[in-house]
């Protein structure tokens, strides 16, 4: 008896890599529903460059775990085909950045359908990506580029932070009737080869369940300043967190979990309560998400403003070598300064 | 060979498309004259007429069934009509209505009508890509429905077409690429942007069959589309077929043609396949009064269309803020029509 | 000798079309320099379905005025490799909103090489783009994007508003060393089809004449509140300010004429007077060029703000027919809205 | 006919670019082991080694001229020694340093050494674009120079390549194609993602020539080379060519290859280019010491470079925020290093 509670706490309550969390999500939907697949370079024998689809291959076979030709545009777009004939395909792009190649598909058929047929077609798929830095793998492989998604309307935008926001996130992203970029940042995954930081792993429970989109979550509580952020930088404003509160500043850090539909309410009230805004993310500084942030929070929010600090990269391709590649992407110590200044004010 | 009843389907339906694009031409320009002003008159936005193209939708489509799904370009009407897209509702779009197919968000370009699984995009060749999509679709379901992207000859260059012949050959999948070969591309004559003759020479880099019909002919295109249609639904893989056709108006309403040669503009208005089709219907014994019964038929049939939708109402401003997601989050204000929204005219 | 004096005033203050104006700082530049040429779709025979070369055909012949394939990628991409040559040509993307074909291309590579060569190599070229709605275009050919461009990193961004800034702002382009996006609206070029506003056609210079990048212009001075836009939405702010001025209302217009670099100098010193901010652009509201010019305001002069507005298109493609068009394309009234609303707070 | 004197060449720039690799191999792993651990060590990043292609890069980059332009993918170095990029830069740039050939911001991917026209991208195909520019360039100010696009066999599926074929042929550029065939896209092996067994049959789509080689031998890529770069430089167009070449190593460091039979990779390692090489300088009455003496060379080049790359001084983190711009605009603080900037270490 002892042991079966034992083993069911374990069941429910296990840790799992982010990378197991998404892939029990996406196995979960595909014995549930044989009109989910997944296309993508690499995705079948190797298993997804960042594990993505490690193990599934075995379950499902060659037909519905399917490499493609390294033709983005092309499989792309039958993702998009297949889900307007009703349909769920995932589609990975293996890296966020090259969304150019295959960016038409994406924009101007994925994310425009719906609207541009006035409702009458769906495009129920999931274009998976891998995000982020902290690696050195230069200008054409580290980047974010969350704003670029968020910019454009008619896709919704899902960036996890831990395991157990990976596997509700993507039960909802397979069963939304709606396109969903779902980018997941390589540096969180917990693959062998490119340690992930304590935070991302989680407990999972094994069953399904969902997590709405447009909930941001509050990580931690505080009173002094607010950290809105995403992804990878969750984990280091909650470092930067422990190590203000040894100074006596008690930071409130909010993961957006979604930039597409975005928690704008969540946000205003911690501001409502703390005054301070600190935004950070990995992405570009200009014309991006930590914009975004703040001009919601001053358009409805103005008067309970009294500091406002953004922390990104700056407006520069990401560089390869270790000192520079640091430079550019904010750290734990950039945060712990934003909030410090911010508190300051 | 291709039977009388057929014959006359595929004559009905070009007469249709054709007294279409002659009848939206004139409702166009109107309100457009003397002075061309693209914002004026009662169809805004530009607009690309298929006059002269009318063999290759009624020719490919005569083999397809609601279920098989098309994606059309720019210049899409003629496929349309063939695939038997609302009629209606389709004028409605274009004329910008509320009952429009797509609520008058889409227009001439962008005609989506899910109930014979026809799409359109403006995007040169970004219909290929959806289209081995729903043959991926149909392959995995095992159901014997194929799908058919058309394109124009200009398009033979773009990416997302040459990307497709190749995953749609890799995968076998029941696929017809129908190239539209109307000798430019807006003012670009095919020779300017491709060395290639015959655009069915594409296929053979990646291993799918290739076949080219050369004469504006909807009978030879019925037969070759005949073949292709077959081979995929057959499961016997993709085809690229090139058809010619022509363009008898400019690209799009308002082009001058003032790059065009009198002589290419006098010789497409000469080959007309649907004065050829009627010829054949003679031949096979068909009275022209018959032929003529079809012919008022069709003119009503696009009378009663546009005069349907000339009468539907115009959509309210505050729809605007809808459709953009099938499951709108309840969190995002910007399509909420009663929130408030700067960007708006409320 | 008056006649000689008029028709040389007539010289230097010709009134000119954006269409025009453009055309003739390309054509001065072609002709100076043998190493600019200009590549695009029906830019030879048609002369730019929006003008952008109407004429040079006939000086420059085909060899210098290309058609080419319709395949973004390969000439945008030959535009990048002719110009790490030491070229300097212009490239035209039909419409904005064909982004998505050649974006591996304008951002992976055009955008990129500079840096990722350590500044080794530069890439010398105009990328010219028709941008913008108004006349029912519908969701795949009316949008600005100024956005998406602004927020990638290594290249600069112009958007002129007038005939003088216009050929001031592409000589400034076809001389610079680095990748330039220059988008032109449609609405004001001056084309006979599409009726331009007043305000584009103004006096141009024969000579050539250079505006340098980054510095934006106060197009009406005003006390109240202060309006930032660019584009075809500098004539509508105008319009507005006129209309205000019957109710006392005095606005401060500011024409940004470049994304990148970004006047923020001349907005707060604006903002510092006004106290009041209103951004209006014709690109979509969220994580863009509003977000940025707010946030950038709200980080270095929180103290001097006292009210926002955003006046720009809401987060959906933009609709075909009038009434929705009309309404999600921001117009004078909406702007004279939002600066009132400004006003009372 | 080949000459002794450029077999010779040849085989040093192999034995150059083979022993390059498997010292990069060695300092790559050094700090990755026993647990690989992408980010330690002394080469950061990704690795991607052409062992086994060494005769693509020799064979063609033979024929070239430092005024003509290469453009290479992922896979770069042995183009790159080819191609006579500064060996020692590029290994400091390898290894992050500030006098590498891109000041430490590039990396093994992005290596652009304009003293010899060569540069790279890690976008698969997208490579070509830039090469026909070159191509194009040259055709307009009339000079004789060549550009030579080199990519994998994984990237005949890209619209890039696809498109950049089509314009090289009908502007008549003086640009070779080279389609280095490893068998292997990472994990994907040729026939898994297109049905054509030799890529140049692409070629005939657009109606240039195309050619195979199907040994992995370095004299007859180098005739093949011959034939293509002589072509492109006698003003006669475009050629594709691809060449059979063999993946040694994982795709990228790391790569655990479990999707790969061990009869491939132990085949792979038979076929060896270098050593055939050898066998013909000997048939050429070489003696034994003298290949050596190449052989010996060739190393010393390599330990001499890999020495100097690691006593280069790492980059300032400031220096991150400069080279955006070739004429850096005046306003912009955030590239200024002396300015504020919250998103760095300063
Ligand atoms: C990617 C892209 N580039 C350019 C255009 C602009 N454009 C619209 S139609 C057209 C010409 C198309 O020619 P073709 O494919 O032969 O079709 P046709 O108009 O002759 O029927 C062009 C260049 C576009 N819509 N999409
Ligand atoms: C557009 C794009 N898609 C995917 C990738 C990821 N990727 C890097 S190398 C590679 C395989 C390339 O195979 P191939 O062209 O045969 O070259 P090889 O690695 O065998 O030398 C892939 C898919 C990429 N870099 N760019
Ligand atoms: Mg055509
Ligand atoms: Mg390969």
């Amino acid at each position: 008896m002892a042991q079966q509670e034992e083993s069911e706490q374990q069941a429910t309550e296990r840790s799992l890599t982010m990378s197991r969390a998404m892939v029990e999500a996406i196995a979960h939907e595909m014995r549930e529903n044989d009109e989910v697949f997944y296309m993508g370079e690499d995705v079948a024998d190797y298993g997804g460059i960042f594990d993505s689809t490690d193990g599934l291959l075995d379950e499902f076979g060659h037909d519905r775990i399917m490499d493609v030709p390294i033709s983005e545009t092309a499989y792309i777009g039958a993702a998009v085909g297949a889900a307007q004939a009703g349909m769920r395909p995932i589609a990975e792009l293996m890296f966020v950045d090259f969304f150019g190649v295959g960016m038409d598909q994406i924009y101007n058929q994925m994310a425009k359908n719906t609207y541009m047929s006035g409702g009458s077609v769906s495009v129920p798929m999931v274009l998976t990506a891998a995000v982020g830095g902290t690696y050195n793998d230069a200008a054409q492989h580290s980047q974010t580029l969350y704003g670029t998604f968020a910019h454009l309307p008619g896709m919704k935008v899902v960036v996890p932070s831990t395991a157990y926001d990976a596997k509700g996130l993507m039960h909802n992203a397979i069963r939304d009737d709606d396109p969903v970029v779902y980018l997941f940042h390589k540096r969180l995954m917990g693959i062998g080869w490119m340690p992930a930081p304590d935070g991302p792993k989680t407990g999972v429970p094994k069953d399904d369940y969902t997590i709405p989109f447009g909930s941001a979550d509050v990580k931690r509580e505080g009173e002094d300043v607010t950290v809105v952020t995403l992804g990878l930088h969750v984990h280091r404003a909650l470092d930067a967190a422990e190590s203000l509160a040894d100074e006596d500043i008690d930071a409130e850090i909010i993961d957006l979990r979604t930039l597409v539909p975005l928690d704008t309410d969540t946000v205003r009230e911690s501001v409502a309560k703390t005054g301070r805004l600190v935004v950070v993310d990995e992405d570009y500084r200009s014309f991006g998400v930590t914009g975004e942030i703040v001009a919601s929070v001053a358009e409805d929010g103005l008067a309970d403003l009294e500091a406002v600090e953004r922390v990104a990269v700056p407006d520069v391709p990401i560089p390869y070598a270790r000192p520079m590649e640091d430079e550019v992407i904010p750290d734990t110590d950039d945060i712990a300064d934003a909030v410090r200044s911010a508190h300051r004010t | 060979m291709v039977g009388v009843s057929e014959l006359h389907e595929m004559y009905e339906e070009m007469v249709t498309a054709r007294h279409y694009e002659e009848r939206l031409q004139e409702e166009y320009l109107d309100g457009k004259q003397p002075a061309f002003d693209i914002s004026a008159g009662p169809i805004p936005g530009e607009l690309h007429l298929a006059a002269g193209h009318e063999a290759s939708g009624a020719g490919v489509c005569q083999h397809l069934r609601d279920d098989d799904t098309v994606t059309a370009p720019h210049r899409p009407h003629h496929i349309a009509i063939a695939k038997g897209v609302d009629l209606k509702r389709m004028t409605a779009e274009i004329f910008g209505r509320e009952t429009g197919l797509s609520k008058g968000k889409g227009g001439h370009m962008h005609l989506f009508d899910p109930d014979v699984n026809f799409a359109c995009s403006g995007i040169i060749a970004e219909g290929c890509p959806p289209a081995i999509g729903a043959g991926l679709a149909a392959k995995k379901r095992n159901t014997d429905s194929v799908a058919v992207a058309f394109l124009g000859e200009g398009a033979i260059d773009q990416g997302a077409f040459l990307e497709s012949l190749n995953m749609a050959a890799v995968h076998d999948l029941p696929v017809v690429f129908v190239v539209e070969d109307n000798d430019w591309a807006i003012s670009m004559p095919k020779e300017r942007v491709t060395d290639v003759e015959n655009g069915a020479q594409r296929a053979g880099g990646f291993d799918l069959p290739g076949a080219r019909v050369d004469v504006d002919d909807a009978v030879s295109i019925y037969d070759a589309a005949k073949e292709a249609v077959g081979r995929a639904r057959d499961g016997n893989g993709p085809t690229l077929l090139e058809v010619q056709v022509h363009r008898r108006m400019g690209h799009f309403m308002g082009d001058p043609e003032s790059y065009r040669p009198d002589e290419d503009k006098a010789a497409a208005e000469q080959r007309d396949s649907i004065e050829r089709l009627a010829e054949d219907l003679r031949a096979h014994g068909v009275e022209d009064t018959t032929i003529q019964e079809s012919r008022e038929r069709a003119h009503e049939r696009v009378e009663e269309a546009i005069e349907w939708a000339k009468d539907q109402p115009e959509p309210d401003p505050a729809d605007a803020h809808d459709d953009v997601f099938s499951n709108p989050p309840s969190g995002v204000t910007e399509s909420d029509p009663s929130a408030e929204v700067t960007g708006g005219d409320d």
